[in-house]
């Protein structure tokens, strides 16, 4: 039978002195960007009377949606801090957290499949992503600023997108080319690059391979980190997409032009507090833009950047 | 003919028979290592045994359930079928894109011939091409993902906005409280079950798995045979992949990657030989079940995920090493 | 006259460009027992794969009752009414005798198996062929001998127009082989048409009606059988005169020590074997099918842990038997399947045989394989192994062959007790006859040999002395010159104990 | 004994050495496909067979190259190793954090050590359990891979500051070109062929993988023939770890996830037989240089990605088709 529809029972607030719980499901623990969040959420957690629990899921969708729907049954959580592995597979059991009345905050992906908006697609979640088109296009304004200090005309850009069958990469892929190329800018090549060092590498030797001429790569941080050293002595730009160590360093000394940085600590304490806020029964905003974490909107360079350190190292 | 044969047999016979009645108990090993954590997590959780968390175990295990009932009736036909969670993505796909087009239930029915459409090309390449399953079935995989790629240009596909809610109807409860996705798993298994377990095609199942040459010269298709179960295999593909995108709401070119390991973990696990020719549907459902299960336990005891993976590794190595053991033992 | 039942013309096959099978013509009767003989590898094999669809023939036609056949599968050979039991054996281990007797063809409603139906049908067979088998025994747990049986079970439920049969009697019993011939004889006359490929050349001249000689790829002869006599058979089937006397065990020098002894070894329903070989001698171990010989055998190897008594070699006792220690002990054991137990069968013939003794040709860690190589080849001679190419994949090989390298195998090492589980299965007379010579000049370099053989004329011919096997334990001891049917009686358990 | 071998191989020689020429031929299916990928590539791009994109190509094999010459030794030897990339991670981490304390090559000695010993674990749990090898590795793999969150508690590990540089050593250039790297992995992958082709160690492998009841009956102790099987595959992870960390000058929990699939694809590819007893080291490694360069050529070749998977899988299951298809004629 078909369930009601009914919007969430309110849920009723916390107290203010009671001791909350979060439970985050970050993408995986070994992994740094998660780390980050996480470290984010807990230091605001130990300054805000509450406790925090890292939910590993390892990177699996599934994994993850049966640990969301585990924490309803188990009532462990009042707060739920969601980094969604599969943003389209989780979306009923968000719900049903929500039914449930847990206070639930998406974070970094968006929950649903809409990836150009920063609003909350889940009636009840409170969000705070970074949209993938909108980081695309942030991709897009580095990338032409790097061909303008390149002085290439036309500039050549290639493009190393994540995964092919991953729609989020599809998405900022499609607003990365696009802008690009409204731009000005020639995209010489679009490949696979990943997010390891060693498959950023792998592609963009085979990019210089096919066009030894290009001007300036874009692709994720780790990519980047793996293909800059091939370029030594080339007057080729690098732009990264993800603030972390290395590509703080690299923007700083020089080799790379700029970085697209989501401070990810920062966005796990900002989720942490927008939820423990919203569970002691605060108004909170239901959308935040991740870029709005930066005074520079997300877009680093050399000038942005100086005196900044990042959040993570990957 | 006057045959005297006092054979030896007629004596070992009754041995051999109580024998046989003790290796039926032991048989179940992997049942017993289930219920032994049933046990304990019973014990230990107050929550585990609520019938919520019933509904909820049914409802996490009906996926890989599916498939790994797909994948042992593939691996007791002797070959293996890693297309399954393309073969997910491709039929939910489908399934989606028809029903925007000719209506919900349509769109379902669609998505489950796809499957089996693609079981039969699956089974077709790997009996004609001649390669060993396990590559012929990997290079498919790769296809059929690429082709969900170019289907939906790499972005998600949606039913229409006014049939989104019967969209869901796999999340719906339905009888005895009970998801749907969980009815459609237990029905289709039960159905394979019975296939496998009491029809000739079953029979003719065991054979090509246990010994193709054997089953050629007796007559069987062994190709034939092997075709039918990837068509199965398809067919629950499909299915899960509805009951994801069910869930979802809609449906993707990445869905489930990398669960057809679950599945065939699920199955071995439940102790049907890789080798072939050996197992049952309902030992790859216990070991979909064991596996949901040990998520599940962790998540309620609650305790630290970073030792998750080590106590996972070793619980499942334990599971199956005493299902060997007294399996071993009654031989 | 009618058409005969089976007519093959111009029929030819060859592998990798090796011709195995050349222009055959064969025309058989129906009703007719007709049988075909001829050296391992003459292609006795290869020509009924061809009847039965499991091989396709490069060139030639076959017709039945006079009418063209095109033969690209077993289903079209079944469909014709032919029923094929190959040399190797096609059985599904894992599952049950009357799933296997019934294969593919099991008795159903609306596609639903109907076991009772099968199992009715099963009762019959039993009820005419004599043999003993649970039908829910799992095969692969059954002794090779009754697997046999099963073979043959099945080939009967068919119920074929034409029944081949190759070398359906090598691991059977005397007993269970004359049911056998006498059934083929009782089929033949209701009709049907038999095609026994048998290297029992006694055998193969009181049943058949004609016989047909393979020698090389090539059909010798195909004529009556009462012109034949096995001498006339055999100057067929090599091509010249043969005429190697039946070997005799060289006299046990007094004194000789005891080699090897066993005491109260039991495992299962082998119990309380005590036996004890001297250097030179030769025990045979007699018994019915499924009586526990091949259980012995393993025992005394430690291929299975004994669960009581002791196994010693040269009076020192071996700790935890295992193949391994058994072997430092000098002990080699030829096992009675080639298949499952003796040959890695997708290697060569040379690594196979040099498997047994890796450690002796190598240099470091390096197999010296100069030296791997003759002496491989030397042994190789000795028991006239014969591959289409040196290297070959040991499957390739015919079945006769196959045994003869399982054998060269242990000689190469060279062994002081050599135990030996049907040492002459499915090879060809002039082979078994070097095989037995070997056995003997083995003896009398003082090894001590036990030879389990089904075949009791073997046993007999060639051992010093013989135990016979009944339900697991010892029913009795015969030395050399024993009459045959004093044996068969006590293994049958219808006499006392004699000597 | 007088045995008038009168034989007739004698007359047959002639024939069927040109029939083995033939045989040897066709039994290279694989590097015909291969070379035929080769041709293609060169002659559609400019840039494919220049100096600098061969040395690429050995490099990027030289991962998975390694890897696939592991997978292909247990394979042979019938069993598989899901635990390769899981023990590369864990080998890798040892590695940097050994590096910290007694220097950068005494890290590498360790991360090489340790990999031995995982090896050498994964090889006892397989055979003391009983359990099949799929199942018993992927269940060790994820205890592994906890072991590596536990070790860096999830986070990356790196070298001394000091020692960066001398750290990224394998990706320095070598003799002739080529990356260390691609030194090391060719020369390890010539010893382990070495190993299995011309040694009573290899002879053992084959047997056991062939036949594993006859190898046992022949005196050979087949448990530890693959225990040390599952050594040399934790030595290859070991090094490939090492080679990975090299280049990102870190090491992490999460490294090469899923690559134990591939190196297994690779050695298959190459045309090992996934039942065991058949195959070589060289096979893995056609099969690693196979799929690197279909990555290659695409990129090269500038094609739309959406199109990339199919035509991959397309490729792979023609490559492994010709080579299937030349070697049954060959029989
Ligand atoms: N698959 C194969 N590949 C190559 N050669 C083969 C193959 N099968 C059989 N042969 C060869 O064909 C020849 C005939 O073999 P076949 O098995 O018919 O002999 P046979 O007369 O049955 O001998 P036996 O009495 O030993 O069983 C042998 O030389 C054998 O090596
Ligand atoms: N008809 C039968 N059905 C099932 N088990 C049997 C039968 N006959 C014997 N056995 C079992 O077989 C075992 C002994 O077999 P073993 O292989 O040692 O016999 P064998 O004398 O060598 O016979 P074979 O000639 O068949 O090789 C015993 O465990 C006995 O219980
Ligand atoms: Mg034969
Ligand atoms: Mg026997």
């Amino acid at each position: 039978s078909r369930p009601s529809t009914q919007a969430a029972a309110p849920t009723s607030a916390a107290p203010a002195d009671k001791t909350l719980s979060i439970g985050f499901l970050g993408f995986a623990k070994a992994n740094s960007f998660a780390q980050a969040t996480w470290a984010g959420i807990q230091e605001y957690a130990k300054a805000h009377n509450a406790t925090a629990t890292f939910l590993d899921s390892n990177f699996d969708g599934p994994t993850q949606v049966n640990q969301l729907q585990d924490a309803v049954t188990s009532k462990r959580y009042d707060v739920v801090i969601v980094q969604a592995n599969d943003g389209t597979a989780i979306v009923n059991a968000v719900k049903q957290a929500v039914a449930a009345g847990i206070t639930v905050v998406i974070e970094f992906t968006p929950v649903g499949g809409d990836y150009s908006t920063t609003g909350p697609q889940v009636p009840g979640t409170v969000s705070i992503v970074d949209a993938p088109t909108l980081n695309g296009q942030g991709l897009a304004t580095l990338g032409l600023g790097a061909c303008k200090e390149a002085a290439a005309t036309p500039c050549k850009v290639a493009y190393l997108q994540g995964f092919a069958n991953y729609p989020l990469d599809t998405a900022r892929t499609n607003a990365t080319v696009d802008a690009l190329k409204a731009g000005g800018a020639d995209v010489v090549a679009s490949v696979v690059g990943g997010y390891t060092p060693d498959s950023g590498r792998a592609a963009f030797q085979n990019v210089l391979q096919a066009h030894p001429d290009v001007n300036v790569v874009i692709g994720s941080s780790q990519a980047i980190e793996g293909a800059a050293p091939l370029a030594a002595g080339k007057n080729i730009k690098f732009v990264g997409n993800g603030g972390s160590t290395q590509a703080f360093d690299g923007v700083k000394t020089g080799s790379w032009y700029g970085v697209y940085v989501i401070p990810e600590k920062t966005e796990g304490a900002k989720a942490a507090e927008l939820g423990l806020a919203k569970a002691r029964g605060q108004q909170v905003p239901v959308a935040t833009d991740a870029r709005t974490l930066t005074p520079y909107k997300a877009l680093g360079t050399k000038e942005t950047l100086a005196g900044q350190t990042a959040d993570y190292s990957d | 003919m006057t045959v005297d044969t006092a054979t030896d047999t007629a004596s070992t016979t009754a041995a051999t028979k109580a024998a046989r009645r003790g290796g039926r108990v032991r048989d179940y090993g992997i049942v017993v290592a289930l219920l032994a954590i049933v046990l304990a997590l019973s014990l230990s959780t107050s929550t585990f045994l609520s019938t919520s968390n019933m509904i909820n175990l049914l409802d996490q295990c009906s996926v890989v359930g599916l498939l790994a009932a797909g994948a042992t009736i593939c691996i007791m036909s002797g070959v293996f079928d890693l297309t399954a969670s393309a073969s997910l993505a491709v039929s939910a796909i489908i399934g989606v894109q028809a029903g925007r087009q000719f209506g919900v239930l349509a769109g379902f029915a669609a998505a489950v011939v796809a499957g089996a459409l693609l079981g039969l090309v699956t089974g077709t390449v790997v009996v004609r091409s001649g390669v060993h399953s396990f590559i012929a079935t990997l290079a498919t995989s790769i296809v059929y993902r690429g082709l969900a790629v170019i289907v939906t240009a790499g972005s998600i596909v949606y039913p229409l906005a006014g049939s989104q809610e019967d969209f869901a109807m796999l999340t719906w409860p339905s009888i005895g409280g009970l998801t749907s996705a969980t009815i459609v798993f237990l029905v289709v298994v039960g159905a394979i079950w019975v296939l496998v377990s009491a029809t000739t095609f079953g029979r003719r199942v065991y054979a090509v798995g246990g010994n193709a040459e054997a089953a050629r010269l007796s007559g069987i298709r062994v190709g034939q045979v092997r075709i039918a179960a990837y068509v199965v295999s398809g067919i629950c593909s499909a299915l899960a992949g509805l009951i994801l995108a069910s869930r979802a709401g809609s449906a993707q070119s990445s869905m489930a990657t990398g669960m057809e390991l679950s599945a065939i973990a699920a199955a071995v696990i439940g102790g049907t030989s890789i080798l072939g020719g050996e197992g049952a549907i309902w030992r790859g459902v216990v070991g979909a079940l064991l596996l949901t299960l040990i998520g599940n336990g962790f998540n309620l005891l609650g305790w630290d995920t970073t030792y998750q993976q080590v106590v996972q590794g070793c619980l499942i190595l334990l599971a199956v090493t005493v299902d060997r053991y007294l399996r071993k033992k009654s031989r | 006259m009618r058409a005969p039942a089976i007519s093959v013309r111009g029929a030819g096959k060859s592998y990798s460009g090796v011709s195995v099978l050349r222009d055959i013509d064969l025309d058989i009767a129906p009703g007719e027992i007709h049988s075909l003989v001829g050296e391992n590898g003459a292609g006795k094999s290869t020509l009924l794969k061809i009847l039965g669809g499991a091989v396709r023939a490069d060139a030639g036609t076959v017709s039945f009752d006079g009418v063209p056949a095109t033969i690209h599968n077993p289903r079209d050979a079944i469909r014709h009414g032919i029923s094929l039991i190959s040399q190797e054996g096609a059985l599904v281990p894992a599952r049950t005798v009357l799933e296997n007797v019934f294969l593919g063809r099991w008795s159903n409603r609306a596609g639903f198996a109907r076991r009772r139906g099968d199992r009715r049908a099963f009762g019959g067979l039993l009820a005419t062929t004599g043999f003993v088998v649970d039908p829910q025994a799992r095969v692969a747990e059954l002794p090779i001998g009754v697997q046999q049986q099963v073979e043959i079970l099945r080939s009967l439920a068919r119920g074929a127009r034409v029944l081949a049969m190759d070398e359906p009697t090598a691991v059977l019993t005397e007993r269970e082989k004359e049911n056998l011939l006498e059934l083929i004889r009782r089929l033949a006359a209701g009709g049907t048409t038999v095609i026994l490929v048998s290297h029992f050349l006694d055998e193969v001249l009181g049943v058949a009606d004609r016989v047909t000689v393979l020698r090389d790829g090539d059909l010798v002869i195909s004529e009556e059988a009462a012109k034949h006599t096995p001498g006339t058979l055999v100057r067929h089937m090599v091509g010249r005169q043969l005429d190697v006397p039946h070997p005799d065990p060289p006299p046990l020098p007094a004194g000789a020590p005891v080699r090897l002894a066993a005491k109260g070894l039991g495992r299962g329903m082998v119990e309380g074997i005590d036996l004890t070989v001297r250097a030179g001698e030769i025990l045979g171990i007699a018994g019915l099918v499924g009586s526990g010989r091949t259980e012995t055998l393993r025992l005394l190897f430690g291929a299975d842990r004994a669960t009581a008594g002791v196994v010693e070699v040269d009076g020192k006792a071996l700790t935890r038997p295992t193949p391994r220690r058994a072997m430092g002990a000098g002990i080699a054991m030829v096992p009675e399947s080639r298949k499952d137990q003796g040959l890695v069968m997708a290697r060569s013939v040379r690594e196979n045989v040099a498997l047994a003794s890796l450690g002796v040709r190598r240099f470091g860690p390096f197999v010296r394989r100069r030296g791997e190589r003759s002496a491989v080849g030397r042994v190789s001679a000795s028991v006239d192994i014969r591959a289409a190419k040196p290297d070959a994949a040991i499957e390739t090989l015919s079945g006769g062959n196959q045994q003869k390298a399982l054998f060269a195998k242990w000689l190469l090492r060279g062994p002081r007790v050599l135990l030996i589980d049907e040492p002459t299965r499915g090879v060809d007379v002039a082979a078994k006859t070097q095989i037995h010579q070997l056995i003997v000049e083995l003896a009398a370099q003082g090894i001590a040999v036990v030879v389990v053989s089904s075949e009791i004329e073997e046993v007999l011919g060639l051992a010093h002395r013989v135990l016979v096997l009944r339900h697991g334990r010892i029913a009795g001891q015969f030395t050399r010159g024993a009459p045959r049917e004093d044996v068969i009686a006590v293994a049958f358990g219808q006499e006392g104990e004699s000597a």
